[in-house]
């Protein structure tokens, strides 16, 4: 790899022990992925939750601080395994919030803004087209890739904050243009597409949609045609959810979303190979991909959550809507989770004590991803959501159980403690 | 104009009286401009602040609201004229907070996100490529035409509204991809380029550099070379923030960094026109442009502001940084502006204590625009400033005078009373 | 004593290491939970390790799925647990797993040039990944 | 008498509206820094109209600058104040004079066939703007 002058210069720790730390692991990363040169960083955005990254993720960044690391890229941080506004509403295990708290006393450190959420693409942290990300998060990494032009690897949560201090990164992956092009085709069908999405439908079967794109797509960019061109930003979200849960690359060739996918062509980068692996969704695929997702069949619920990836402020009020006047069953735990800025503007709206009253939870900063689930709710709890994400990450032995459905379904299982699918029966 | 089934069904009241009320003003504002049709819409900016709408305002808002007008679609609102947070520090006149208070309540009845910010398109209200917007705020529609390829025209205050509930806009100026090409060409010499901007200088350097730019192009769309090829968000709102004090249009072609103009050529849609207008803008031009700013050479400073457009949480930083353990001087305002939800931020990160402890103010939802400058400042004062928008919209007859430089000269105007410029002399 | 063959590849993290092979073709991801953190053991989902530990195992699998978390939960496997695998293979590295090999010095290794690693390596049989080299020795489990 | 020329043009917000002329070849803003809404008075830094009075008058400027908030201080100027002026004509129509203008119910146009409007018309002219028709009827002043 060709180091430019200003590489060299913090390799050999001019700019300090913890540039020189992070360049050398940047060297070592851009040798095994061949990059033949580092670009400059613009945007970066960290893992917090202690939940997922232990004791040793919490050393790792005090570490950084005790060398004298700051970002020197605009850089916000992922959701955390706890809700300051809501503390009293969950039972974290001993030893949780006093960690939780070091990490963020470790990131004012470092300078990264606050923001605790997953969605950074959407409100704190809004990449550019052509911009450089050091980002963990595949939701966020998908739309910024997918819908903004923005190029980024779904970079690991060791080396996204080593690139944010060494302001420099290996330009492997999608940070080199050359590897944005088309592998393989998705064409979605017309008839499909004018059912999919609505009121109360929109995130669930976007999700499912987004998984069934990145199951077959998998280590491949898939181009996707068929869409709607000016798709709502909940729309591609919920697509965009798939980039970690199924398709492990992240970008999404969306023709007529997409600035680089303007024309079918131009996604593939001249023209369409004659042989390209295509794959062709329809609504059976729709409905195979919803039950897949549950894995039982029980009706009575203990928990309905909504909100991987967080709510913006419209699907807050979406929610509210489909309350309505009703209120959570007894015994059942209904938990919406959204970051602190909508939460402020949620709040300013009402919408905070509409969702209260009726017996639900509003959190801010972190979701059940970032909680100990095992010890929370335990194996024998029967979870809804309209979630794909959070139901692929969080599912397995000695955890909850999953039941998937539209926001409809879910909120009327949160109001009658009884889940009973509607949609694509 | 060709209207659609759908537009006729609204024009004819079918979904209601503010719905063809909208209509109504919509297919009138589409003739006098030639449109041919109707465009979905797909975000909407409103204005807010009572000093601009007065009255006249108050009852236009509570109107759309008697008449059972929404707003549903993805929307924000412009700074108002009152700051919650810290309304005793200000002298508002008479009827200002009723008046400002019955605007936020039609707003919220409207069902407009209270986001109260001229920079929503950072954090709150983010358009994609190709979006169709109906906003307000020159710096704002700057940018989403700008950096991010959205569509839309500065669009007045009275017709952003009525088109977000209406959910349809005619397709004139910027909302058709056929006006979106090159008028003139300005070249920003090189030898500029590697002195411009930098900590401190970033705002009054990149706003002059725009308002350089938005004089020469004035009502043409102007295509820019020699940028660099990344530039930050800061020094982007900046550049652009000379849509409304200088340019007319809502439009800069930054070659290599608007997604639609990738190459010079694409940004003059195919071939550079062999006679194109051409200005070269050198270090001169920049060194001029700050003695136009410049209204008087007073030294004493009364009041020193920043934040025109509002800052970013990195600025905030910056200011901070800038400030250090320094206090302002006796008799001198120091007023920062920036949104709710950066303040939020701001707040979490521990930065509104430290500017608090030096003795100036981090507003909140209003700027001095917003506020009665002459009755509130009165024509005897001096005020420093690094934005040259607020020093175009505001100086004036029976008003402040202003002096323009560097958030460096301006905060060390803050701190010893005396404005002594120290930027490209 | 099984029979010994040799595969080459290419290197991710550079080192020695050897252990008995813990073979699956499916992505994995070393998120605590997906992984737990204290005994290294599999909780994913409908995944053929599921349940099976990976502590101490040369580490066989496709590439890297789900959370980019998985960089500091696998440090934290690595640090303070002690459990993750001695080495790791797979078909096609993703960067998450070569920034968590790399940055923790677990030698790692792809693209074996042979043919796909499952078809080449079982459960049981007894690897030496030599990342230095780019080369793995594989005793078969007699 | 003097002599009376008629104009064609583009017509924007149509109506009929006449008053005397207040001409100049500079953008103009309508927002209440600008133009304050209670008396109508022109206070814009280094303006050729700064200090004079558009009440009643037919405003003849180039085009619209500075904030979108123009559209609704000129609707608090005709419906709370009474300082709009009668009729306006720009050389070209931005749409916020535009929006402004047909919101409120003042005759404007734009796109005089003839010539620039500030070379066919001058200050103190009495102009009768008839929009419905396209046609501007300018007496001069004798």
């Amino acid at each position: 790899m060709r180091l430019g002058d200003i590489d060299k210069r913090r390799l050999d720790g001019e700019e300090g022990p913890a540039v020189r730390h992070a360049m050398e692991h940047l060297v070592k990363m851009g040798e095994a992925f061949e990059a033949e040169e580092m670009v400059d960083l613009h945007s970066c955005h960290l893992l917090s939750d202690y939940r997922t990254m232990g004791e040793g993720g919490l050393q790792f960044y005090e570490q950084l601080v005790e060398w004298g690391g700051a970002m020197l890229v605009p850089t916000t941080c992922d959701p955390m395994s706890m809700d300051l506004k809501n503390m009293d509403k969950f039972d974290w295990p001993e030893g949780y919030p006093e960690r939780q708290t070091r990490i963020s006393d470790a990131f004012r450190e470092l300078g990264v803004a606050l923001t605790f959420s997953c969605t950074p693409h959407l409100g704190h942290n809004v990449p550019k087209f052509g911009e450089n990300l050091a980002w963990v998060e595949g939701n966020a990494t998908g739309y910024a890739n997918s819908v903004l032009g923005a190029r980024g690897n779904r970079e690991d949560s060791i080396t996204a904050p080593l690139a944010g201090i060494a302001g420099r990164t290996p330009k492997f992956g999608l940070l080199d243009p050359r590897n944005r092009v088309g592998e393989c085709l998705v064409e979605i069908d017309p008839n499909l597409m004018e059912r999919l999405g609505g009121d109360g439908r929109r995130c669930a079967d976007f999700e499912a949609l987004g998984m069934i794109i990145g199951d077959f797509a998998y280590d491949r960019v898939p181009v996707v045609v068929g869409l709607r061109p000016n798709m709502e930003t909940e729309e591609l979200k919920a697509i965009c959810a798939a980039c970690s849960p199924a398709l492990i690359g992240t970008l999404m060739l969306l023709v007529g979303v997409s600035p680089e996918a303007n024309t079918v062509e131009e996604a593939f980068g001249g023209e369409v190979p004659r042989d390209v692996d295509r794959l062709w969704v329809d609504a059976d695929a729709m409905r195979r991909a919803y039950e897949q997702l549950s894995n039982t069949a029980k009706e009575d619920v203990d928990v309905v959550m909504s909100g991987c990836p967080f709510k913006t402020i419209y699907e807050i009020q979406e929610v509210a809507e489909l309350l309505g006047d009703n209120t959570v069953e007894d015994g059942v735990k209904f938990i919406i989770h959204t970051d602190r800025v909508t939460h402020v503007l949620a709040e300013h709206m009402g919408l905070t004590d509409r969702i209260a009253r009726a017996g639900a939870l509003l959190t801010t900063d972190t979701c059940e991803y970032c909680m100990p689930i095992e010890h929370m709710y335990g194996p024998d709890t029967v979870i809804a959501a309209d979630s794909m994400k959070m139901r692929r990450l969080v599912a397995g032995e000695g955890k909850p159980t999953w039941r998937y459905g539209t926001l409809t379904d879910c909120v009327n299982a949160a109001i009658t403690g009884k889940f009973r699918p509607t949609h694509w029966n | 104009m060709n209207l659609t089934d759908a537009d006729k069904r609204k024009l004819d009241g079918g979904e209601g009286r503010a719905v063809q009320h909208a209509m109504e003003h919509l297919v009138k504002m589409g003739e006098a401009f030639d449109a041919e049709e109707m465009v979905d819409l797909h975000t909407v900016h409103v204005f807010s602040d009572y000093r601009t709408v007065g009255d006249g305002g108050v009852n236009f808002y509570e109107n759309l609201v008697n008449m059972g007008g929404h707003i549903s679609l993805p929307s924000s609102c412009e700074p108002m004229s009152m700051d919650r947070n810290h309304n005793d520090q200000f002298d508002w006149p008479d009827g200002y907070e009723e008046g400002q208070q019955k605007i936020v309540d039609a707003l919220a009845t409207l069902g407009v996100q209270p986001t109260f910010s001229c920079t929503h398109y950072l954090n709150a209200n983010v358009p994609k490529f190709r979006s169709n917007m109906a906003w307000v705020e020159g710096n704002a529609t700057g940018f989403a035409n700008t950096v991010i390829g959205a569509r839309g025209n500065r669009e007045d205050a009275v017709t952003s509204p009525l088109a977000g509930i209406a959910r349809r806009i005619p397709k004139y100026g910027m909302l058709d991809p056929g006006n979106r090409v090159g008028d003139c060409l300005v070249q920003i010499d090189p030898h500029l380029i590697e002195r411009i901007g930098g900590e401190g200088r970033r705002t009054a350097d990149f706003e002059a550099l725009g308002a350089v730019i938005g004089d020469f192009a004035y009502d043409r769309i102007p295509v820019v070379t020699g940028l660099p090829d990344y530039m930050q968000n800061e020094e982007l709102k900046a550049l652009v923030t000379a849509c409304s004090p200088a340019m007319t249009t809502t439009l800069m072609l930054l070659v290599g960094i608007s997604p639609e103009a990738r190459t010079l050529e694409e940004a003059f849609g195919g071939k550079v026109p062999k006679d194109v207008d051409t200005i070269r803008v050198t270090e001169d031009d920049l060194r001029e442009m700050y003695g136009k700013l410049e209204q008087t050479t007073k030294e004493d400073v009364d009041i020193v502001i920043s934040g025109c457009p509002f800052k970013t949480l990195q600025e905030v930083q910056e200011l901070t940084q800038q400030l250090g353990a320094r206090k302002v001087a006796d008799g001198v305002q120091f007023y920062i502006f920036t949104d709710r939800i950066t303040f939020n931020m701001a707040e979490d990160m521990g930065l509104v204590d430290k500017i608090e402890a030096a003795g100036a103010l981090l507003t909140t939802d209003t700027c001095s625009w917003c506020m009665p400058v002459e009755t509130m400042f009165g024509p005897d004062k001096v005020i420093a400033s690094d934005s040259m928008k607020m020093r175009r919209l505001l100086a004036g007859d029976g008003k402040p005078t202003w002096r323009y430089g560097t958030l460096t000269d301006v905060v060390d105007a803050a701190v010893t009373g005396k404005f002594k410029p120290r930027r490209w002399n | 004593m099984g029979e010994t063959i040799t595969l080459h590849g290419r290197p991710i993290s550079r080192g020695v290491a050897e252990g008995e092979a813990i073979v699956t073709d499916k992505a994995l991801s070393f998120i605590a939970a997906a992984i737990t953190n204290d005994e290294g053991i599999v909780r994913m989902d409908g995944h053929p390790l599921q349940g099976r530990s990976v502590m101490g195992k040369v580490l066989v699998y496709d590439t890297d799925i789900y959370s980019t978390g998985a960089g500091l939960s696998f440090y934290t496997k690595w640090k303070i647990d002690k459990s993750t695998p001695r080495a790791i293979i797979c078909r096609e590295m993703h960067n998450i797993g070569g920034g968590f090999t790399i940055y923790t010095g677990v030698p790692s290794i792809d693209r074996i040039r042979e043919g796909l690693p499952w078809d080449l390596i079982g459960d049981g049989d007894w690897v030496r990944v030599d990342s230095e080299r780019g080369i793995v020795e594989v005793t078969k489990r007699s | 008498m003097s002599e009376t020329i008629t104009l064609h043009g583009h017509s924007v917000s149509k109506g009929v509206g006449e008053g005397e002329a207040l001409v100049c070849d500079k953008p103009l803003s309508f927002i209440a820094v600008g133009i304050s809404n209670e008396e109508g008075i022109v206070r814009i830094d280094r303006h050729p109209l700064n200090g004079q009075s558009i009440v009643g008058k037919v405003l003849i400027y180039d085009t619209d600058i500075f904030s979108t908030g123009g559209a609704l201080s000129m609707y608090t100027k005709k419906t709370i104040f009474n300082t709009a002026p009668a009729a306006v004509i720009w050389r070209k129509a931005h749409n916020i004079g535009a929006g402004g203008t047909i919101y409120a119910g003042i005759p404007s146009m734009d796109r005089i066939e003839e010539g620039l409007p500030w070379d066919l018309i001058g200050t103190g002219d009495w102009v009768k703007v008839d929009s419905e028709q396209g046609i501007v009827e300018v007496t001069k002043k004798s």
